[in-house]
Formats: structure tokens, sequence, C-alpha cells
């Protein structure tokens, strides 16, 4: 395979990964610290890329960025004020199944509201066009679509490529929201408390640390990275209100091969998922089932998935 | 024993006392008829009884295709507005039984389902229409997959089914039936009417490469294009499934740009279209070279639903169509104008298949004096009409069960084009239907028996 | 001698299992006596023939499915595997080889015994969410393999046709001989799980239920448990694949998808898991929601019965039998306190380790 | 599951707590090693359990008392060493196995099945001594003239439960749920018993009550291995006592000679750190 190639498919494989990725981080940030399973996380996404939708285009983008996160943030402390929390005591099961019925109703209501068809969601100014990679700016054509791109010198390719620049932006986002969520798990009182009860809720609940009243805030923020990938990822994975259980299987696989409850896990299965994806894209035959072979594989090779602790939801 | 209850409505049935009592003495809900005259032994819902008959509409309410199914339904109870008090096409219709009174002295009505755009829901749907309501035909959906499967059951159970928007070659090829027609156009009629143009548009040895969904209309639509294109003197450099309902297109995009082609083939309909095509505009597809030429882009299979929901992306970009409402003969003012004073906007494509094939139902059942579906059938094969939105005359071939009309080759309008949000198709070039027209021979497939064949 | 006073609910001694003979076939009786009589009834709810042989289908899957959730507690979201595995196989063997249904019955079932052995013994290799994980992916890797690798053989997105009427020793079978022959396979099968929940061998599944470690820790192999429950919920699964395709010569790929395992737990969920009533009430249920209801609602159908399953999931855990049990009390009748519908998943190992 | 051994007659009562028990050892544990990582868990544990006795294992945090338990259990794979039960090795053996050869086990918190009649929970375990750790017999009804059901009727009676057995075991107290995991490991026929902090978290009076009981199920000769923090449980119960430190046995002998051992003062003080 030429470099070239080769880059352009390591770059499809990291953004693929991206989207997984901040839909994962949520999912296993709220199982993780509430040990709650969240099938609803997918319709999350959903009213995040319809507001995100709405908002851009009767104000602006830039706008969107700011306020949806906020929304969905308020949706997720609501969410959990509402409904998680009298589920916390009632077995796994009925929260998955709590949750699966809330996506499917959450998809019905987007339908009925905004019809079954993609709404076009238009990239702001700033972020549409192309992004050029080079490793020898003579190689770029004179031409206006590549010279005024933003523009990256990379080793060992020859020439230059081009890729969507939007997706850079999202790989980039994502990065940006991973740091950011580490950080605050690391450097904060609240991720203490979090990374602890991440650790051993129970020892957190004997200590009488009250857990509880950072629940809504973890929901919250996990709600609230949904809102970025819908800011982010809506241009790509477009407006449909099935896009979210499109996304939520592979999501859920991503959490489970990562370990589930471990934000590193999750963050480099997505990646792994990515580049899966995106280097078994001609073989159609292994495309389609590549990513259950993956979970398969590592379920049954290493059951608590790439970076899970004994005994999490066992 | 007959079947009492076909054509009480199930409100009577469950108010009616005596119905009640009838009920509970035989389950003869489940019994079939048993002395249909005629050639058959068993044959559906006919003889029909009382003064009304029931029409069958199912079509994709909910799921991908749930938007073009709402316009199908729409097509259709319009449909049946104009079978039973006259008015749409029934005033260009030529020639015509029909005479705005019902069909055959009754008066239409019509119970509607969500076939989910899936082969199983589909023939669920079908089933509950047919046992249950007693429709005496069918009619609607928007995939092929759905089509076929409709049409099966159709033959089995001895109701005519009226296909709407299907578009694989299989639907009247290999998987044909007696008892479905079609008068939507396939792949192999895009493929003739597309490839010259694209030879004289882009030249005669470009390279494709092909994305293509991953179900029979998908994979018949890239064989036809490869077909077509590879007699203008074309290579076909790869053909890529991608799964059905795919969100991300970028792993295909990739390999499209790593590769030596030069022109990108979408294969898709619906949401997956909107997404590849809107994706591949994002990748600069459209603004690359590749060996010295522009790169372009084909999507074979345009919907007015589908460019809505791309937008600017598909400006100039190649494709056909089945009808486009801002076609300008009797036909198509008569219905695009009913449709859109009861509605307010102007019907899409699968709109006007659903409409002008329930009435050509009606028309045939009136043509044959009965609803007896062999006769009905026999009515409809060889049937040459005009009126129906197109220009020039149709045929319903008696072979195959394929209509053939004329089709059109559109591109996508620019914003600055557009005359109104419905107006984002241009038509290039009317293609007769003398062009599209191919040998009976060239997909195989059988009919099966005018009797109901389970 | 215990001197605290216990304010728990008494279970009547029948809970022990001295529950007669006599009850067991006055039970069997009037369940027979409904199923077989619904051609009569359902017409007078708006249903239909092919409506009621439907509801046998997924009555049988359901029953099946309560066998593994409700007995034992592990939850499946791959049943789908079985179940469109036995189609396909019974499609074969329609379309290819002989349209006589007792060979596709066997072919079928010899199908989901290998099929069954495999995922079974890979997936109970773990517990909890895991084990639902990975019949989940299991049953969607056939899936999208059905779709891709073996499209050629199962018709991909098309599904199976076939031009067959399928028959019983030459006696073509359809309509109502299919309802009664699946009406048949139900009771059969409604015997068969109410005769393992009063064995001992169903004491031992409802026990994984309540608890797996202490069940180990009494020295009973619990995985080889499991293992059986799993066989046989699979081979209920089978059999209503098989009858779906003899009720219509039609195998979709869908019979695959995550979607039909899961509706085979809204169904049990719904009814109320565990109650061996439920999950077939809960089948008829959304069969007529799906079939009757959905055309008078129109478009928002699934919106609605969305949140009729969320308004069950929070307000009724134990399904429409606790929605009857509730009803049955509030009339004055004495109701058997019921336990939660779904169980727990299992407890940890953490867990036991912080216990050892 | 051959009852290889004479069982001890049920009159036999135990010799009384602080007489070193003599006898044959139904459990000898040879050079135990388990190793964590960098962590020696055990270390070169040796011991023979005497037949009937009532054997604690004591020890500050850590020491390894838990990580014991388990690999006696089979929950745990040592590294190295051997352990007989009844002079045959049961290391290696499946978990369920070696509770079939008659080990049994008591948790901290009584491990029960809440949702199931205090009978239902007791025939289980009459079953599973019954029919062995598997048997499909999914034809014949489970009533209350079965041998299981009936064997479970005489277990509750003894531990005092009789009058409860239709209740939800979740229903009972919980000196009534360590009663009733008691009763389980009876209908077992479980000839040794671990236990582990049997009276962790209970009131004093509770605490006495589970004493007398464990010296009421001691009658019937059933070996038994404590772990215990409750040095009064540790005396009033135990005629051995072994010191486990840092995974290695420092002091093994009557209550009496280990609470004069130097060595256990210092391991508790220096693990008390």
């Amino acid at each position: 395979m030429d470099p070239n190639a080769l880059f352009l498919q390591l770059l499809t494989g990291l953004q693929l990964g991206a989207i997984y990725a901040l839909i994962a981080l949520g999912l296993t940030l709220i199982f993780g610290t509430l040990g709650f399973v969240n099938f609803a996380h997918g319709a999350l996404y959903v009213i995040a890329i319809y507001a995100a939708v709405t908002v851009a285009a009767n104000t602006n983008f830039l706008l969107a960025i700011i306020l949806v996160p906020a929304l969905l943030f308020a949706i997720g402390v609501a969410f959990e004020r509402g409904l998680i929390r009298h589920f916390y005591t009632r077995p796994h099961t009925d929260q998955i199944l709590i949750t699966f019925g809330l996506a499917i109703v959450v998809e019905e209501l987007m339908k009925w509201i905004f019809g079954a068809n993609n709404i076009p969601f238009t990239l702001p100014e700033w972020g549409s066009g192309l992004m050029v990679f080079y490793s020898d700016w003579s190689a770029v054509p004179a031409v206006p679509v590549f010279q005024e791109a933003p523009s990256l010198w990379v080793p060992f390719i020859e020439g230059f490529v081009t890729y969507q620049f939007w997706r850079v932006v999202l790989i980039a986002v994502s990065l940006v929201t991973v740091a950011g969520l580490f950080a605050l798990l690391q450097f904060t009182r609240f991720g203490l408390v979090v990374r602890a009860g991440m650790r051993d809720p129970e020892m957190l609940r004997f200590l009488g640390i009250n857990i509880a009243q950072k629940f809504a805030i973890v929901v919250g923020l996990g709600a609230a990275i949904a809102g970025i990938a819908g800011v982010f990822g809506g241009p790509i994975t477009q407006v449909t209100p099935g896009v979210g259980m499109a996304l939520l299987v592979p999501s859920f696989l991503v959490v489970v091969i990562g370990g589930m409850g471990s934000l590193s896990g999750a963050l480099i299965a997505a990646i792994l998922i990515g580049m899966a994806l995106s280097f078994s894209a001609e073989i159609a035959n292994l495309q389609q089932i590549v990513v259950y072979l993956i979970a398969v594989v590592v379920l049954l090779v290493r059951p608590r998935g790439l970076f899970g602790k004994k005994g999490v939801f066992e | 024993m007959k079947f009492t209850k076909r054509n009480a409505s199930r409100r009577q049935v469950l108010k009616g006392g005596a119905a009640v009592a009838g009920a509970l003495a035989t389950p003869h809900f489940f019994v079939k008829n048993a002395w249909a005259q005629g050639e058959c032994a068993t044959l559906g819902n006919f003889p029909v009884e009382g003064p009304e008959v029931v029409f069958g509409f199912s079509v994709p309410k909910t799921g991908a295709y749930a938007d073009e199914g709402a316009d199908e339904l729409r097509a259709q109870e319009l449909a049946v507005e104009h079978i039973n008090n006259g008015g749409g096409i029934l005033n260009t219709l030529q020639p015509l039984s029909l005479t705005g009174q019902g069909v055959l002295g009754k008066k239409v009505t019509y119970v509607s389902g969500d076939d989910q755009t899936n082969p199983d829901a589909t023939r669920q749907v079908a089933r509950r229409m047919i046992e249950r309501d007693g429709v005496i035909m069918f009619n609607g959906g928007s995939s092929s997959a759905t089509a076929v499967a409709a049409q099966s059951l159709a033959q089995e159970l001895g109701v005519v089914f009226m296909n709407g928007l299907t578009h694989a070659n299989e639907t009247t090829g290999k998987d044909r039936r007696r008892y479905g027609f079609r008068q939507f156009f396939n792949t192999h009629m895009t493929g003739l009417a597309l490839g010259p143009v694209l030879a004289e548009n882009y030249g005669t040895d470009r390279a494709a490469f092909h994305l293509t969904a991953d179900y029979n209309w998908g994979h018949s639509m890239s064989g036809s294009i490869k077909d077509a294109t590879e007699g203008e003197g074309w290579s076909t450099i790869n053909r890529v499934s991608t799964p059905l309902g795919a969100t991300d297109y970028s792993q295909f995009l990739t390999a499209f740009l790593n590769s030596d082609a030069d022109v990108l083939v979408l294969n898709h309909y619906g949401n997956d279209m909107v997404n590849s095509v809107t994706q591949a505009v994002q990748f600069g597809v459209r603004d690359m070279q590749k060996n010295g030429r522009q790169v372009e882009l084909v999507v074979p299979l345009y919907s007015r639903l589908m460019a809505q929901g791309a937008g600017d992306n598909i400006e100039g970009v190649f494709g056909t169509t089945n009808w486009n409402w801002s076609l300008d003969n009797p036909g198509a003012k008569a219905f695009v104008d009913s449709f859109t004073d009861k509605y307010g906007f102007p019907p899409s494509q699968a709109a006007h298949t659903c409409y002008v094939q329930v009435i050509l139902y009606a028309d045939a059942c009136e043509r044959a004096g009965t609803f007896y579906a062999p006769e009905v059938i026999r009515a409809l094969e060889g049937h040459e009409y005009e009126g129906d939105g197109y220009n020039s005359a149709s045929l319903y071939r008696a072979e195959d069960h394929q209509s053939f009309h004329d089709v059109f080759l559109v591109r996508g309008k620019s914003a600055s084009e557009r005359a109104s949000e419905f107006d984002l198709l241009q038509i290039v070039s009317e293609v007769p239907r003398s062009t599209v027209e191919y040998p009976v021979d060239t997909f195989e497939g059988e009919l099966g028996d005018y009797c109901p064949t389970a | 001698m215990s001197t605290e006073t216990v304010s728990g609910p008494v279970r009547p001694a029948a809970a022990t299992g001295t529950r007669s003979m006599g009850r067991e076939a006055l039970i069997l009786l009037v369940f027979s006596a409904i199923v077989l009589s619904m051609p009569f009834w359902l017409p007078l709810l708006g249903g239909y023939e092919g409506l009621a042989t439907k509801i046998m289908v997924w009555a049988i899957f359901a029953v099946g499915f309560d066998i593994l959730l409700g007995f034992t507690g592990l939850l499946s979201f791959g049943h789908a595997a079985f179940f469109g595995g036995a189609a396909y196989v019974t499609g074969y063997v329609f379309r290819d080889h002989t349209s006589e249904i007792i060979v596709a019955f066997i072919a079928s079932q010899l199908g989901v015994l290998v099929l069954a052995a495999a995922i079974g013994f890979l997936s109970l290799r773990r517990t909890g969410i895991y084990f639902s994980i990975l019949t989940l992916a299991f049953a969607e890797m056939m899936f999208a393999a059905a779709l891709a690798i073996f499209a050629p053989f199962t018709g991909g997105y098309d599904g199976l046709t076939m031009r067959t009427t399928p028959t019983l020793f030459g006696m073509p079978m359809q309509g109502l001989y299919v309802f009664y022959m699946g009406a048949i396979m139900l009771i059969f099968g409604f015997a068969v799980a109410r005769m393992i929940k009063n064995s001992a061998f169903g004491l031992m599944l409802r026990s994984i239920k309540e608890n797996p470690m202490r069940l180990q820790y009494t020295g009973v192999n619990v995985w080889a448990y499991k293992m059986a429950a799993f066989m046989i919920s699979a081979h209920f699964a089978g059999v209503a694949g098989f009858l779906m395709v003899v009720y219509e010569p039609y195998v979709a790929t869908k019979f695959l998808h995550w979607s039909t395992s899961g509706e085979v737990v809204i169904m049990s969920v719904i009814g109320g898991v565990g109650t061996l009533f439920g999950p077939i009430i809960g089948a008829g249920f959304l069969m007529y929601f799906e079939n009757v209801v959905q055309a008078a609602i129109g478009e928002q159908w699934k919106l609605v019965l969305g949140l009729v399953f969320v308004l069950v999931v929070i307000f009724l855990p134990g399904g429409f039998v606790q929605l009857g049990a509730m009803i049955w009390r509030a009339t004055g009748h004495k109701v058997r306190e019921r336990r939660h519908n779904v169980p727990d998943m299992e407890p940890d190992t953490q867990r036991e380790r912080n216990l050892g | 599951m051959a009852d290889v051994q004479t069982p001890q007659p049920e009159t036999g009562a135990p010799p009384p707590a602080g007489t070193l028990p003599t006898g044959e050892a139904i459990l000898q544990v040879k050079g135990l090693n388990k190793r964590f990582g960098g962590l020696q868990a055990i270390n070169n544990i040796n011991l023979d359990v005497a037949k009937g006795s009532i054997h604690a294992i004591i020890g500050p945090n850590g020491a390894g008392k838990s990580t014991f338990l388990n690999c006696l259990i089979g929950l745990i794979e040592p590294d190295t060493g051997e352990i007989l039960f009844e002079g045959k090795s049961i290391k290696g053996l499946k978990q369920h196995r070696i509770i079939q050869r008659g080990i049994a086990r008591v948790f901290q918190t009584p491990q029960i099945f809440p949702g199931m009649s205090l009978t239902e929970n007791v025939t289980i375990a009459a079953l599973s001594k019954r029919d062995g750790e598997f048997r499909f017999n999914p034809v014949t009804p489970l009533n209350a003239s079965n041998s299981a059901t009936e064997e479970a009727q005489s277990v509750l009676a003894q531990v005092g439960l009789a009058d409860q057995r239709d209740v939800e075991a979740e229903h009972l107290s919980r000196g009534d749920k360590r009663r009733l995991e008691l009763a389980i490991c009876i209908a077992a026929h479980a000839k040794l018993l671990l236990l582990d902090e049997p009276t962790a978290g209970m009131s004093r009076h509770d605490t006495n009550r589970t004493i007398d009981l464990l010296r009421l199920i001691s009658e019937k000769g059933m070996t038994k291995i404590v772990i215990e923090h409750d040095m009064h449980v540790v005396f009033s119960l135990a005629q051995r006592v072994s010191v486990l430190a840092q995974g290695a046995v420092i002091a093994d002998g009557t209550p009496e000679e280990v609470r004069g051992n130097p060595k256990v003062k210092e391991a508790y003080l220096g693990g008390a750190h």
C-alpha cells in the first residue's frame, strides 16, 4: 500500500473512531460511576443533532457549539433526577429496558416532529472545504481550493493528499474533549470522587461520601459529550431519527471491548473499531461483521474487555 | 358458508350481535372461498359482495422511507377520490372505461398499513389487509425487497399487487409474478438512458468506482450501470458494497480516493443516497482531478425527496427519474394540480407511480367487467394507454408486466436555478420509450399461473 | 428457636411443590381451550387467520424465552439466531428438497442443536451483561453474514422466497391447519414449561436466578444447568422459526436481526417475566398491536408502542400479569405477592471476593 | 461422592474449646504457595485440620486468610503445594466438584436464595446431595413426598426454622438467614464447613446465638474452619487456632497457647501501623 493511501486510511480510521469514542465515553462514564446501562445514549445524540441543526440554521454555528452541549447537560441532569435515579435499585435488566424504550420514543418523536428524511446540515463557512496534508508544498496545484485550504506538513507521504477539513476538526474536537474529560477527572475534587466511585462505588457509599449528588452531574456530563458529538458529528452522520440506534450498537460494543467503565479502554477500542472499518472497506464480506467479530474475539480472549476491571457488572 | 364479514366493517361486526353469534357458530373466518367461479378453485377475495370494494395500501409509515410512504398514501387517497368522484387523470387517460363513479358500480374504500420497508412486515401487513379487511388488490411500497416479497404473496393468495416504487430488474425479471405489475422503470432502463449521456458528457474512457447499497436493488443498479458504461468504453475499477442504512461512508470514499477511478457511481437510494452524495462532496470529490480529468459523481436514480435532503450537493449531478412533477403534459398537469390543490405541494415520483397504478387497476376491472383476478390481469397485459402523465403512450408488456414509457434524464439544479423548494431537478432530456424498451428475454423469469399458486 | 417475628409473606405449601396433578391438569385444560378456540374469538377483536397463527409462533418463542429469562435469569439478546437459523434451514428444505414438514422440522431442530451448543458454549463462559452482549454479537454476526458472505444462500436482504406449499404426509398445510399445528405445539410447549417449572430441574434453574453463587457453593454445576436452559429455550425459538416458515413459505433476513430478539424481550416484559402466561399474553398483545392497532393509529404507532413499553417498565415491573393481580386484589381477592419480574444480573465475583 | 469416612456418631460431642483435637486429619494442606504479582499472598502453609474439630484462623488484615480459604474451595488455584481432603487431592478440581466432596462455605453476608421459601432453599441443597452436580430430570414433579423435600423439612427442624418453612427467605432476620445458610450446608451433607467471619456485623445477642448454633451443629461431627476477628468467638468455639501473617502460619496451637505467643503480638502490632 502506498504511503498516501495508508495515511488516508489511518485518518479515516481515526475519524470513524472519533465519533464512536465520543458516544462511548459518555456511556462508559455513566456506567462506570453509576453502574447504569444507558441504552438511550444514542437518543441523546439524536436530540443533540436536531438541536444543533435547528440552532445552526436559525442563528449561527458557533452558538450551537455553546448552546447544544449546555442543553444536553440540562437534559442529562433532568433525565437523572426525573428517571434514572428511580432505577438505581432496580435490576440492570430494567435499566436496559427502560432506556431501550426511551430510545424508541425519542426516535419516533423526532420523526414525528422533523420527518423521516434527512435534514441537510450545512457546514459553517470556516469548517467547509478541504484540508491539505503535504510533504512537498510544490506538489500542491496552484488552485485556490488547495492553496487557501488549511494545511499541515506530514512526513512520509508523497506529494500531498487532501481530506475533508471538517472530519479533521472532528478528530481534533474528540481529542480535546477526551483530554478535557481526563483532566477534569484527574485534577478536580469532583473528578476524584467520580474516579473513586468508578473504582469502588460500594466503598464510597460506605465512607459516607454522598456520590448521589454527583450522579446528576455525571449524567449531565455524559449527555454534554453526546451534545458535542452531535454538533460536530451531525454534519457527518447526517440528521435522521434513526442515526442514534445505528450508532448505539457499535458504541456499546466499543464500551464492552474497551472494558466496562474504563475511559481509556473505550478510547482505544473506538480507534480499533474505526481502523478495522477503514481497512476492511473494500472487503464487503468482512466489513459488515468486523465489529462483531472483534467484540466476540476480545470478549472470549479477554472476557472483561481490554481494560476491564474484574467483576464489573457480572 | 359465505364469508359474510368481508363486506362488513370491523365495527359493524363488533356491534352486530347476530354477527357475533354467527362468528361463534363456525370459524368461517378461516375458511377459504370454496366455489369461486371460473378457472381457479380458490381466489383471493373474489367475489366482491356489497356496495363497496376495498383496496389495500401498504406503504412505509415508519423507517427511513416514511416520508416517501406518506407521499404514496396521499396519492393513493387521491386516486380513490378520483375513481369515486372523477377528476385527475380520469380526464386525460385514454382509453378509459372508468366513469368517476367507482368501479363496476361499487364505491372504492381503502385500508392502509405500514410495511416498514421490510419484507417481513410487508407480508404481515398484506396478510392483514387480505385476510381481515378483504382487499381485492394492494399497492404501494418503496423498496425492491418489499416489492418482491409482496408479489410472491400476491401470487400465493390470488390478490393483484400493483407495485409502488421498485427499481430493481428482479421485480419484473427473475422474480416477476403473474399477480404483480410494475409501472416504475428499472435499473436496466436507467442504464440504457444514462449510458450514452455519460459518454457524451464525460468521455468514453472513464474509469468508474461503484458504491452499492448491499441489497437486490443496489446490485441490480450497479450491474446495469456497469453494463451500460462498459458498452460505451468505460472500465469499472471496483464495486464496493455498503451496508444498507450506513451513516458514515468515509471508509468507502477513502477507498475511492485511493483508487485510480475518476467517476464515482453511487448506487444508493433514500437516506443512503443523501448521506453518500453529501459526504462525497464534502470529501472534495467534485473538486478533484484524477488521471488528469475532473472527477465526476453519478447518482443513477433520483427522487425529489432525496434531492431535498442532499441540498446543493447534487448540483449538476446526472441521474434518471421515472417522472417529475414539472412535466408539461395534460396528464401530468391534471395529476399535479389536483394533488397540489389537496395537499399544498407537488407530488413525488413515488406518489405518481402509486396514483397511476391504482387507477390503471380500477380501469382494468372496469374494462374486464369483473374483479375476477385472471380477467383483470389479462386486461392489463399488453394494455397500451396515454394521458397518465407522460408525453407519449405507455405499455404494460404482457410477458413480464413491466411498463414501458418515457424516462427522464435529470441533473440537480443549483440554488439559483430553483423556482421553489420543490424545484430541484432539471430535466436534461426526455428519453423516449423506444430507447429504453428492451427484449423480454433480457431477463429470465416465470410469471406463473393465472390462478394463485401458493 | 427463632425469636424474631416474621412479617414476610407466607408462601402457600403449594409453592414448595405439592401442587396436585389435578390442578395442573385443570390449568392445562383451560389454557388449551382458550388457545384452540382462538379462531372463534379473535375475529371478534378484529383479528384474522394469519394473526392467530402468528400469535402461536411468537407465543412458542416467548414461552421458551421465559425458561431462560424468567426461570434462569439469563437475558439473551441473541435468540434471533435460533429463530432465524431454524427458519433458514426449514426454508432450504422446502425450496431444494421436500415440502414434507416432518423432514424440515427434524432438519431445523438439528441445526438449532448445533448452533445453540456452539453459541451457548461460548456465551455462557461469561455472565451478566457480558453474556447478553456476547449473544447479541453472535446473532448480529449471523445477521451480517446472512446479508453479506452468505447472501447467495440466504437471498440477502430479500430473504428466501420459495414456491412451495408445505405438506404433512402429502396433505397441504395451509391456513387453519397451520394454526392448529401451531396451537398444538404451543400447548405442548406450555405443558413442558410447566413441567420443568415444577421439577427438581426447574428448581435448580430458578435458584440460578436467585443466587448462582450460593448454588455453586452448594456443589451444583451451575454452568451445566444454564447450558441446559439455554438449549431448551433455543429449541423453542427454533420450533417457532420452523413454524413461521410453514405458515409463510418465506424467510426474511430480519428473522436474524436483533430487533427479533428485542421483540421477544419486549413481549416477555410487557406480559410478565417468569410467569409463562405473561409472555404468551405479551406475544398476543404485541402481534395484535403491530397488526391491528397499528392500522388504527397510523404513522405514530411505534411511538405509542414505545410509550406503552416505557410505562409498563416504570409502573408495572411485573407486566400485564401484575396488572391482573392488582385488579384481582382490588376486587377483594387474595393474591400471592410476586417478586420482581426481571432478575438482576448475577452478583459479581468481586463481591464474592470482598465477602471472602 | 463416596462416603469413605465413617461418620462420627451424632451424639458424640466435639472436644471442648481450648483442647487440642486429636484424631485423623480431614484436611491436610502441604506447602501451599500463591503469588499475586509481587505479593506472596500464601507463603508455604502447612496445616492439618482434625476431623470434627473447630479450627480458627486469625491474623491481621491482609494476612492472606481469605486467599487461603479461596484456595481450599477452588476459587483461587495455588501455585504450588497440595490440598488433601479425606486423603485425596482436591487441588485443581472445579469448585462444585470440591464442594460435592463435602466442603461447604458460609459467607460474611449470608448467601441464600432470597426469593424462595425456606423449604425450597434447603431442598436445593438436598437435591445437590441426592442428584450430584447435574441431573437433567425435568419430568418428575417435586412434591412434598419427595425425598429431598422431606430431608429439607427435617434439617429445617434441626436448626429451628421449621415453623417458618413457607416464608420467603429474604424476609428473615439476619440471624435467621445465617441459620438458613447453615441449614443449606447441613442438607448438602458437608463434612467440612468454611466460615468467613460468621458473626461480622452482628449484635452480641446474635453473635451468641450463632455460636450456640455452631456448637449445635458441631455435634453432628461437622469439621469447621473459622476465619474470625472477634476473639470472643474464637475463644468460645475453637479448639485450635492458627495465626496467619504475611501469608505464613506464624503460630499454631490452642487459643491459650496462641494468646501467649510473642510473635502473634508482634504481628498484630506490626500490622497495625
